[in-house]
């Protein structure tokens, strides 16, 4: 399993991406400066509310972006790497033109939609969406050979493959979404990119996708850029995770330093705001008042009426992510708050000790027993 | 093996247990839609047989899937659908089915819906939301109509009430908008409150603070609350008791934090497998696959044996009887029955109420 | 096959309340009406049998219950019998015999042409999302908009009279001895040439509509996620394109249903004006004359064309669209 | 009003205020009464001039004054038709949707049947007879034109009606204890007013093309001394206008009838777009220079770089 402490060699980096809607003055931005790597064979997950730009910056990052959306800024790298082949290129997806985008699409780089219902077109059978882009992407393909992929793809995520003539209405939502995600997978890409693939399931069937998924996630090695509101979930799942908050990225971490030592209050707040399923039963307060609307965003850090930490600084100027005070060792964190600059008294609850370690095996990963603070603490 | 001992058990309560006559009990209550098939008329058995009583002051928490029937039942109990067999009694007293009678019962019980976006009509400001109810049911006087408003928007929490007041829904919040539609419960000044998945269309950040007033209605105006959800973990947040569904009848009941710590019941501990926790410090092992069952034609016996990893021969054949399991919880499954556990195999055993 | 049987039982239903619609219109009528038109007829070329039997038909002679007029109303439908035309003294169905065909011509042409060119046109500008669309706007809502004998009028006078490109009376060249009708080249061009104006009438002022619905729908679908994830798998434009062309034509389909009652209107007003030989022009000539077998005649053979161009939409539907072949 | 910043309505709303203003007030300030004649002599109609700017009828009379007067039945009995077929339609539409069931079946049948009958045809042969007293009464005539036109309009409502009926607002209204013609009337019809915009602008289209077809067949008859749009183009058609090249006879009547039906298209598209703003060209970006195209998010690569060093 790759796990964050030995990452494969990047895949996909974004760089200072900046997306608005709408254009001239009545443009609003809805992503500001987003900056991520996603490393071969890693998880990360994108975590935020609604209106926090998650689902935005992964739709802009393919150029799938729907208008008014507009492309501001920024740079998205993709190292491809077709399949058998040793060398890589670089592409750059913005600069990219129809043709070489095409070429990408999906062959390397496939999404998961959030509802499969809407996903899969409702008059084509399904061996149809299988296999129609085979024949764009591989071409010296035989309509027997699609045929059999096609099986082959439908028993990888366990459907039988009397399904095959099947149309959408006539699957369960379960299933649906084990199409969509055997169709993600058709072409052995390098990325696939989630978009809150299990949000509409029901719990025990999510839970029963998502562990395929990760199944096939070791198999293949796919790397998988996650998309969801459920962090408690993405805790579970992701190797890495980064938060947003009103188009901007708050914090990036390792999943589990995230959750027992977050550094920024909105991670802090999120986190305590999923009750626990053991343990005394305490009242929580979640996040006082509520996300603001992209058309109205607070100056400063767009976070600062929600924040108990906040600063006087924090309503007038916009932090910028660093590597936070709390966290002086070689781990990969960087936070967007005042509060972990230097100089700054953090509060206790942002400034728990990262654990050196981490990321652990999950049996010792557990909140208790973590290791003792390394002293990098003031 | 094949004597069950069903018949002679007597019905079974669901719900927090407390002293004197519940606000609102439910009796054996059934729903069978039909269904107008090509041939011949089926039925879709959405709930069979609930008994559950809401003692005021309590929050009961019914959880499971979705077409688990935890959503009929809700409405069964506003009246809104008229049960197939069953009664209701409100304060101990049955309630009749007359309109008149209908329209007093809705002064007593209300239901929050889970869309903010779609429970509050559009065309229609906070005010005229909150003065229908009251129009309707406590006729008040010109000058107490505004103060008795705004006091409801006080009691969810959303002051000062006069920013709020003259505001139409799109102009709110998800999570103000949930205030408003619980505001809007509160004005015909109910003893109960049914929340059908109140939260699981508010933004994670804002839940709690609806969960928490919820809690603190239950405290302060002594309702008798049944919350509806999926997430098992806020159930155990906020609940005294925690109903778990399955296939449109209870599976296990039984005090919340008891429930999620030593599930009784394997659909129970599936469902608590499956839940997401970012604390959990084992790789999941799912407890059962597969998808719930067609309500239409429900498997014979217990309507989990075809996904349960414990079956049992008597599990294909008779439904089990809820059994008890330790203190106030109950389950129905046949291996909390004497007659049927496996004494065998020590690995068939539900773990958890054992160890 | 549920919806299909549904469906049939629609039709069935339907063609019965057009029959007996058509059987208490008339009789609706102011009775002096009725009694004037055929006290008019008595000099005219219709025979006193053929007149007794009209009056029997209409309940004039008195001595038949409202009830055994209907009965025999029906069984004379059923035996094909639709009484006699009172101005041409001949069995309606022979009128309706000449003059069918020549309104299934036209409003068939004219329909499947606008229908055709209209969704292809609304697919592109509905893809394309092109600002050339805002420009056509004003010029297809004119076509829209306005009543068609305007636009036959228009038609007529620019490229019939004035323009002198399309000849605009009748249904051939009926001053030209030598032309024969028949399945030759000379009277085939002829009809063509005669239709072109009229079958271009009801083209254009339906066109317009297929267009922006055509359009519109094709907007809709396009914020559909299956045409996103077309163009994300990396299939060329125009297969993506496609999925969403494929998708929109089905409301087109059911909208059919709303529109072809209101082209079959427009194009009885378009024969009027242009003294086709068809339907149209024929119900015209019956109102003038007060011809009521042969106005009944026609309204009921308009009303099953109409259920049948319908009955073809629902097929076609539910041949497109597997949901609608599930059973419900 | 957010409705005025479509160019479509105000177009259209302006162009139908000029006529509206014309069927008001165009019968005071026409120069002569619509019978009124030159002279009685002349048998040939004279073109346009300074002193009949539309030229003259074939008896002499004014076609400028007979413009201005021939408007007002129009306009009102398609007014009329549109409202009454919208009264029908909302009744059974709403109703059909609202009530489901056995009432759907029976409502949603009767407007299937009334769709698939040729109006235009049932009005010829069911006005023709009529006596003039009959067809000078506006109501009538709007009554049975709108017979012909409710069924659109209710298939249109039923639909969104059955929608709407599923909202949780309406739920929650009855969770409350409103009563069903209080839920109706309070919850569900406010929402559907767009729709019922456009079902009746269409009907008023649908009612002017009918009115205006059946006078010009001339089998609604009018009083002597009345005259409207489709009257005139009765008259000068059947006196041969056409191919006479006497145009300023029924040009001007028919270029009324358009722009009628261009202002009331334009407003129905315009609502349209309100209804269901993705289908308004301002996703195009027009004007802005950026291409949308789905599949390829423009890139501009406009964002100021990040000011501060790292």
């Amino acid at each position: 399993m790759t796990a964050s402490g030995h990452l494969g060699e990047p895949v996909l980096e974004i760089r200072d991406l900046c997306v608005d809607y709408g254009v001239g003055k009545k443009a609003v931005r809805a992503i500001t400066d987003a900056t991520l790597t996603l490393h071969r064979g890693e998880v990360l997950g994108l975590a935020g509310e609604s209106g926090s730009g998650k689902s935005t910056l992964a739709y802009a990052l393919t150029r799938l972006l729907r208008a008014p959306g507009v492309i501001t800024g920024g740079q998205v790298l993709f190292h491809s790497r077709p399949q058998g082949s040793d060398t890589t290129r670089t592409v750059d997806l913005l600069a990219a033109g129809v043709e070489e985008l095409r070429v990408v699409r999906w062959s390397e780089l496939s999404v998961v939609f959030q509802s499969a219902m809407h996903a899969l077109n409702p008059v084509a059978r399904i061996d149809a969406q299988l296999t129609d882009m085979l024949k764009v992407h591989r071409r010296k393909m035989t309509a027997e050979q699609r045929k059999e992929r096609a099986i082959e793809l439908l028993r990888m995520v366990g459907i039988t493959s009397d399904r095959l003539l099947s149309y959408p209405h006539e699957l369960s939502g379960g299933m649906r979404q084990r199409v969509m995600i055997a169709m993600a997978l058709a072409l052995e890409p390098q990325v696939v990119l989630m978009d809150e693939p299990t949000t509409a399931l029901d719990v025990v069937t999510q839970r029963e996708i998502l562990e395929e998924l990760m199944q096939l996630r070791q198999r293949l090695g796919f790397a998988v850029i996650f998309i969801t509101h459920d962090l408690s979930l993405l805790i579970e799942l992701a190797d890495s995770i980064a938060i947003m908050y009103a188009g901007r990225i708050v914090e990036r971490g390792g999943a589990q330093e995230l959750f027992h030592s977050p550094r920024h209050p909105y991670t802090l707040g999120l986190i305590n705001s999923f009750p626990a399923l053991h343990g005394e039963k305490v009242r929580m307060e979640g996040i006082p008042g509520s996300p603001p609307a992209l058309t109205s965003l607070p100056g400063g850090c767009a976070f600062h009426p929600r924040c108990t930490f906040a600063l006087d600084r924090c309503s007038e100027e916009i932090p910028v992510l660093q590597r936070p005070v709390a966290d002086s060792d070689g781990t990969e964190r960087t936070a967007a708050c005042w509060l972990q600059t230097d100089g700054q008294t953090v509060p206790q609850q942002l400034a728990l000790p990262a654990s050196a370690k981490l990321p652990a095996p999950r049996g010792e990963a557990a909140g208790a027993e973590l290791p003792e603070p390394d002293g990098s603490i003031k | 093996m094949t004597t069950p001992t069903t018949e002679t058990t007597p019905r079974v309560v669901h719900g927090p247990k407390r002293p004197g006559t519940p606000a609102l009990e439910a009796r054996n209550l059934t729903k069978h839609f039909p269904v107008h098939q090509f041939r011949g008329r089926q039925v879709v058995h959405a709930v069979e047989d609930i008994s559950l009583a809401l003692p005021e002051g309590t929050v009961t928490a019914v959880v499971g899937e979705s077409g688990s029937g935890k959503s009929t039942l809700a409405r069964l109990l506003t009246q809104l659908i008229t049960p197939t067999s069953g009664e209701l009694l409100l304060d101990g007293k049955p309630v009749g089915t007359s309109a008149r009678e209908r329209r007093a019962y809705t002064s007593q019980v209300h239901l929050v819906l889970q869309d903010p976006f779609s429970s509050l009509n559009g065309v229609h400001s906070v005010r005229y939301h909150l003065e229908r109810p009251l129009k309707l049911h406590r006729k008040p006087g010109r000058g107490e109509l505004d103060a008795l408003a705004k006091s409801l928007l006080e009691r969810v929490a959303l002051s000062p009430a006069e920013n709020y007041i003259d505001k139409f829904p799109h102009e709110l919040s998800g999570g103000q908008r949930q205030r408003v539609a619980i505001a809007r419960g509160l004005a015909v000044q109910p003893r109960v409150l049914l929340a059908d998945e109140p939260v699981s269309m508010l933004d994670v950040s804002i839940r709690l603070g609806v969960l928490n007033l919820l809690d603190d209605l239950r405290e302060r105006e002594r309702l008798a609350i049944l919350y509806v959800t999926h997430d098992i973990a806020s159930a155990r947040y906020l609940a005294d008791t925690v109903v778990v569904m399955y296939a449109g009848q209870v599976v296990e009941s039984g005090p919340a934090t008891q429930i999620t710590d030593s599930p009784a019941h394997p659909y129970t501990q599936l469902l608590l497998s499956a839940a997401p926790d970012p604390s959990r410090t084992e790789p999941v092992e799912l407890r059962g696959r597969g998808a719930p069952p067609s309500l239409v034609d429900p498997p014979s016996g217990c309507r989990f044996h075809p996904r349960c990893p414990f079956a049992m021969a008597v599990c294909k054949e008779t439904a089990p009887p809820a059994l008890p399991a330790g203190g106030d919880q109950v389950a129905a499954c046949w291996l909390l029955s004497p007659d049927h556990a496996p004494t065998t195999a020590a690995d068939a055993t539900p773990s958890a109420t054992d160890e | 096959m549920r919806t299909i049987f549904r469906r049939l039982g629609f039709y069935v239903l339907a063609a019965y309340a057009a029959v007996t619609l058509n059987f208490f219109l008339v009789r609706m009528l102011p009775g002096d009406a009725l009694q004037n038109v055929l006290s008019k007829l008595r000099s005219a070329a219709i025979t006193p049998e053929e007149l007794k039997a009209l009056a029997a038909q209409y309940g004039l002679d008195s001595h038949q219950s409202l009830a055994s007029q209907y009965f025999s109303y029906l069984g004379n439908l059923l035996h094909g019998d639709l009484g006699t035309s009172t101005s041409k003294g001949v069995p309606v169905t022979a009128v309706l015999g000449t003059d069918l065909p020549w309104t299934i011509g036209l409003v068939g042409s004219a329909t499947v042409i606008a229908f055709v060119f209209g969704t292809l046109i609304g697919i592109v500008v509905g893809w394309r999302r092109s600002g050339f669309f805002d420009a056509l706007l004003p010029v297809a809502t004119f076509f829209q908009a306005v009543p068609y004998f305007i636009l036959a009028f228009l038609l007529l006078l620019t490229l019939g009279f004035y323009g002198k490109v399309f000849p605009y009376a009748q249904g051939y060249d009926t001053g030209n001895p030598d032309l024969v009708p028949g399945w030759n080249g000379t009277f085939i061009t002829s009809v063509v040439e005669h239709g072109a104006l009229p079958a271009a009438t009801v083209a254009l002022a339906s066109i317009a509509g297929w267009i922006i619905g055509m359009r519109n729908v094709m907007l809709t679908t396009m914020d559909e996620d299956y045409v996103l994830v077309a163009a994300a798998k990396g299939l060329p434009q125009w297969k993506v394109a496609g999925v969403a062309a494929r998708n929109a034509i089905l409301p087109s389909i059911s909208n059919f249903a709303l529109s072809i009652s209101l082209v079959v209107a427009g194009s009885i007003a378009t024969e009027i004006v242009f003294s086709y030989p068809g339907l149209g022009y024929e119900i015209y000539q019956a109102i003038l004359t007060g011809d009521y077998p042969l106005m009944q005649g026609i309204l009921l053979v308009v009303i099953f064309t109409v259920l049948g161009a319908n009955l073809l939409a629902d097929m076609a539907y539910v041949a497109l669209d597997p949901r609608a072949r599930k059973e419900s | 009003m957010r409705i005025l910043r479509s160019t479509k309505v105000v177009v259209g709303l302006s162009l139908l205020a000029f006529f509206v203003l014309l069927a008001v007030v165009g019968p005071f300030v026409a120069p002569h009464a619509p019978d009124w004649q030159a002279n009685t002599t002349s048998g040939v109609p004279q073109p346009p001039s300074s002193h009949f700017w539309f030229g003259t009828t074939q008896k002499q009379e004014d076609v400028f004054s007979q413009v201005l007067a021939g408007g007002r039945d129009t306009l009102l009995i398609s007014l009329l038709a549109g409202l009454i077929a919208s009264a029908l339609s909302i009744l059974i539409g709403v109703s059909a949707g609202y009530f489901g069931g056995v009432v759907d079946e029976v409502l949603s049948v009767l407007s299937n049947i009334f769709l698939a009958l040729p109006g235009l045809l049932i009005l010829m042969v069911v006005m023709k007879p009529l006596p003039p007293q009959d067809t000078s009464n506006p109501f009538l005539i709007g009554g049975v034109i709108a017979l012909t036109a409710w069924a659109w309009g209710a298939r249109v409502l039923r639909a969104q009606t059955l929608s709407l009926r599923n909202q949780d607002y309406v739920e929650s209204a009855r969770v409350i204890g409103e009563r069903s013609p209080r839920v109706i009337v309070f919850e569900i019809l406010p929402n559907l007013l767009p729709i019922l915009a456009s079902s009746f602008i269409f009907t008023v289209i649908y009612g002017i093309g009918a009115y205006v077809s059946l006078t010009w067949l001339g089998v609604i008859g009018v009083p002597s001394g009345v005259v409207t749009w489709g009257t005139m183009l009765n008259v000068s058609q059947a006196s041969g206008s056409l191919i006479s090249g006497w145009w300023w006879w029924y040009v001007p009547p028919a270029l009324c009838v358009a722009g009628v039906g261009i202002a009331l298209a334009l407003l129905n598209f315009g609502i349209d777009e309100i209804v269901n703003p993705r289908l308004t060209s301002a996703r195009t970006g027009r004007g802005s220079g950026v291409k949308f195209r789905l599949g390829l998010t423009p890139v501009l690569q406009s964002a100021p770089t990040k000011g501060d060093a790292k």
